[in-house]
């Protein structure tokens, strides 16, 4: 089967199919945050050891899976962009960074308001936390960097280079933290030694797919705008019925 | 030698011009008119290699530039609106580097007799920073005296130049164009080389 | 279970919550924000189309 | 046409960042005596008990040494960027790579070196034992270049920008971690008495992925910016 990708990478084309493709996504994670969270704290049962607080766990671990695996998308399409010098993938890493960068803090945020009552500390350096930090720093740089350079094209390569170090180094950095956390014998607390009831992992996966969905439907409106920014002066632009009332 | 074949240029996402056909053979001497902000200098800086064309190519010697790379850099000299001279460095120093850079080899005879052709006598070892705008140009002028590479890409020769200046660098280009050398440059002011016909290209 | 129980969350509400609160502020600020761009570029691009008409 | 050899490329331009440097010699003072003038502040915020002192001395000199690098890596670039000497720098008829090398070295060697010197007297008001300061030395010789080479690749992707500074601490900081843990890990491994030679190991290979790596994309982000 020969699909024309070419032709879904136009920004004109590719407009036109965002658009179609945001409610079927925003429905889904409509109904997907309803069944999860549904799940999550009707189904699911009281952990024994963590009693209620374990139920955090199915917002921050989405948060923080996705937060990492957005990075790495947009670091795919920067690259993309930079390599075959199609505008589309570099928009679409600009419009994934900022949802990246809100769901990095989100797991920051809901990582330290587990880590309070289960180890004491609203704050605790071990390597996973720490990554996360940094993944956040990594995010705010590839956006401060994007929106300094004003000349569009120059902003899209320099982060894209930027972005694809980054995914280069957040390994490095992950190992390099572990190794100095258990060098200082710091906090190793492990979040889920025991094995996880049915309901908690159906509950994680569809809270998963539901913030996947918002993640997608979200981007997906981001990129709509910044095509109509960045392609303010051509001819398709003005023919659009929005644009046109 | 260089052949430019539908180029089109773009800065950001706006276009400045399109379907862009020349050539420049030896002996050419090519000036490229336009209005503030037609894409004069981005054509040069094309040629250079510093901006990737939009579409088009770019040939030297029936080659791609961005193929050939250092061996095309190694037979042509650009000289940009910036003088591209280091203040705390006196001219000698100056062109001693940029030549070094450029990997001619000089020795400081050459530069100075060269310094001297461009009317520096005596300002050939103060800093830079002392020399007046006009003086500052010739400096930066003097690069093509110490090169030997036969295509010439000129942003604006002549600015804060005096009259003297002027007929010096006709002078020069014209015997660079006599030994085979080609010049494609900018101006606002009129440049008039005896015995060469002047080519236009007129970018809207 | 009752629903003043179910709030309190084993002693866990302010923690759960406000997870989960955080969470509901970020995708609402987050829409909001796409919403309101998208209005300012659409303002935007109307501004232009109007100074075209203007010129012909 | 004699052409110029690559080392030549490299000993010119080296020569040609070390004079700017001794013209500008204030430029390059003003970094030494913040790392010394940061590192002395410690003690003064912390208290002067020497048991807590000598424990921090490690990461302070090291946080300091990174802060300091930062300041300093505004001047890699942009001088020439303003001038127009880079645009002719790109047109040399050799791999820009192997320039931006050269650029680094003479960099590190005015910024870099001089900290490495400097830390050991810094080191003293810690009241680190010697051998600990050996281990510094050693490993600021390894983590200084690899500051260097990452800060050379922001410096590049922000040529030109307003706020530049700030924007090229927030690029590359995050990035330096890794030479921060291992740096300050080698110092507190000897001052605790463990083994020293996997810290300088692992710099080291990071200052090998640096050099194999760091000019290359370089070199790239100048021609990204120079566009």
């Amino acid at each position: 089967m020969a699909i024309n990708w070419f032709k879904y990478s136009s920004p004109s084309t590719f407009y036109g199919v965002a658009g179609k493709m945001v409610p079927w996504f925003a429905w889904s994670a409509t109904i997907l945050f309803v069944a999860g969270l549904y799940i999550s704290f009707f189904v699911a049962p009281t952990d024994v050891q963590q009693s209620e607080a374990y139920r955090i766990m199915f917002i921050h671990v989405p948060a923080s899976i996705l937060s990492m695996f957005i990075y790495l998308v947009m670091a795919g399409y920067a690259a993309l962009g930079l390599i075959f010098n199609t505008r589309l993938s570099s928009m679409m890493a600009s419009a994934l960074a900022p949802t990246g960068a809100l769901l990095a803090f989100l797991s920051l945020w809901t990582g330290a308001l587990w880590g309070k009552p289960m180890w004491g500390a609203w704050w605790v350096w071990d390597a996973r936390l720490t990554s996360e930090l940094i993944l956040l720093f990594l995010y705010l740089g590839f956006i401060a960097l994007h929106a300094s350079i004003d000349d569009p094209r120059r902003a899209d390569r320099a982060s894209a280079l930027l972005a694809i170090i980054g995914s280069v180094n957040v390994p490095i950095i992950y190992f390099s933290v572990q190794w100095w956390n258990t060098l200082h014998q710091g906090a190793s607390v492990k979040f889920t030694g025991t094995s996880m009831h049915v309901a908690m992992q159906q509950g994680m996966y569809t809270m998963m797919l539901a913030v996947w969905s918002y993640a997608i439907a979200v981007s997906l409106l981001r990129v709509r705008c910044i095509i109509l920014e960045r392609e303010c002066k051509a001819q398709w632009v003005s023919e659009l019925a929005e644009v046109r009332q | 030698m260089l052949e430019i074949s539908n180029l089109a240029c773009s800065r950001g996402d706006h276009l400045l011009f399109s379907d862009l056909n020349f050539s420049l053979s030896a002996g050419d001497l090519l000036q490229v008119q336009g209005a503030n902000g037609s894409g004069k200098t981005s054509l040069l800086r094309t040629l250079c290699g510093f901006m990737m064309p939009a579409t088009g190519e770019i040939r030297w010697c029936g080659q791609n530039i961005r193929e050939l790379g250092d061996a095309f850099y190694a037979e042509m000299v650009y000289l940009g609106h910036l003088n591209a001279i280091k203040d705390e460095l006196n001219a000698l120093e100056n062109l001693r580097i940029s030549a070094g850079l450029a990997g001619c080899k000089v020795d400081d005879k050459q530069v100075i007799a060269a310094l001297r052709r461009m009317g520096l006598r005596g300002r050939e070892t103060l800093p830079v920073k002392v020399l007046s705008q006009g003086q500052r140009r010739r400096v930066a002028l003097t690069r093509l005296l110490l090169s030997n590479a036969p295509l010439w890409i000129l942003d604006e020769p002549l600015t804060a130049l005096d009259v003297g200046a002027v007929g010096l660098m006709q002078e020069l280009i014209g015997e660079h164009l006599l030994n085979n050398g080609m010049v494609i440059y900018t101006t606002h002011q009129p440049l008039e080389v005896a015995g060469v016909a002047t080519r236009w290209l007129a970018l809207s | 279970m009752n629903w003043g129980e179910f709030f309190a969350m084993n002693g866990y509400a302010w923690y759960i919550w406000g997870s989960y609160g955080m969470a509901l502020l970020i995708f609402i600020i987050e829409i909001v924000m796409v919403r309101h761009r998208k209005m300012l570029t659409l303002q935007q691009l109307h501004l232009m189309r109007n100074a075209e008409d203007d010129m012909t | 046409m004699n052409k110029l050899s690559l080392l030549g490329l490299l000993s010119l331009v080296i020569r040609r960042d070390l004079v700017l440097a001794m013209r500008r010699r204030a430029d390059v003072l003003t970094t030494l005596i913040f790392f010394v003038i940061v590192v002395s502040l410690f003690p003064l915020g912390v208290g002067p008990e020497m048991d807590m002192l000598r424990k921090m001395a490690p990461g302070v000199v090291w946080v300091a040494a990174l802060l300091a690098s930062m300041l300093s890596l505004g001047r890699m670039f942009s001088a020439d960027y303003l001038d127009g000497t880079l645009e002719q720098m790109m047109l040399v008829p050799q791999s820009l790579s192997a320039l931006v090398l050269a650029k680094i070295l003479a960099h590190w060697m005015v910024s870099g070196l001089p900290l490495v010197i400097m830390a050991p007297v810094l080191g003293l008001q810690f009241d680190m034992p010697a051998q600990a300061l050996w281990v510094l030395i050693a490993a600021l010789l390894l983590g200084t270049p690899i500051l260097s080479m990452i800060g050379a690749v922001g410096a590049a992707l922000t040529l030109g920008l307003r706020g530049g500074g700030a924007l090229v601490s927030l690029l590359v900081l995050p990035l330096c971690i890794p030479v921060l843990v291992f740096g300050a890990g080698a110092v507190e491994a000897i001052v605790s008495g463990t083994s020293v030679g996997s810290h300088l190991s692992l710099l080291g290979a990071l200052l090998v992925m640096a050099l194999v790596f760091t000019p290359w994309v370089t070199a790239l982000a100048l021609r990204i910016s120079m566009e």
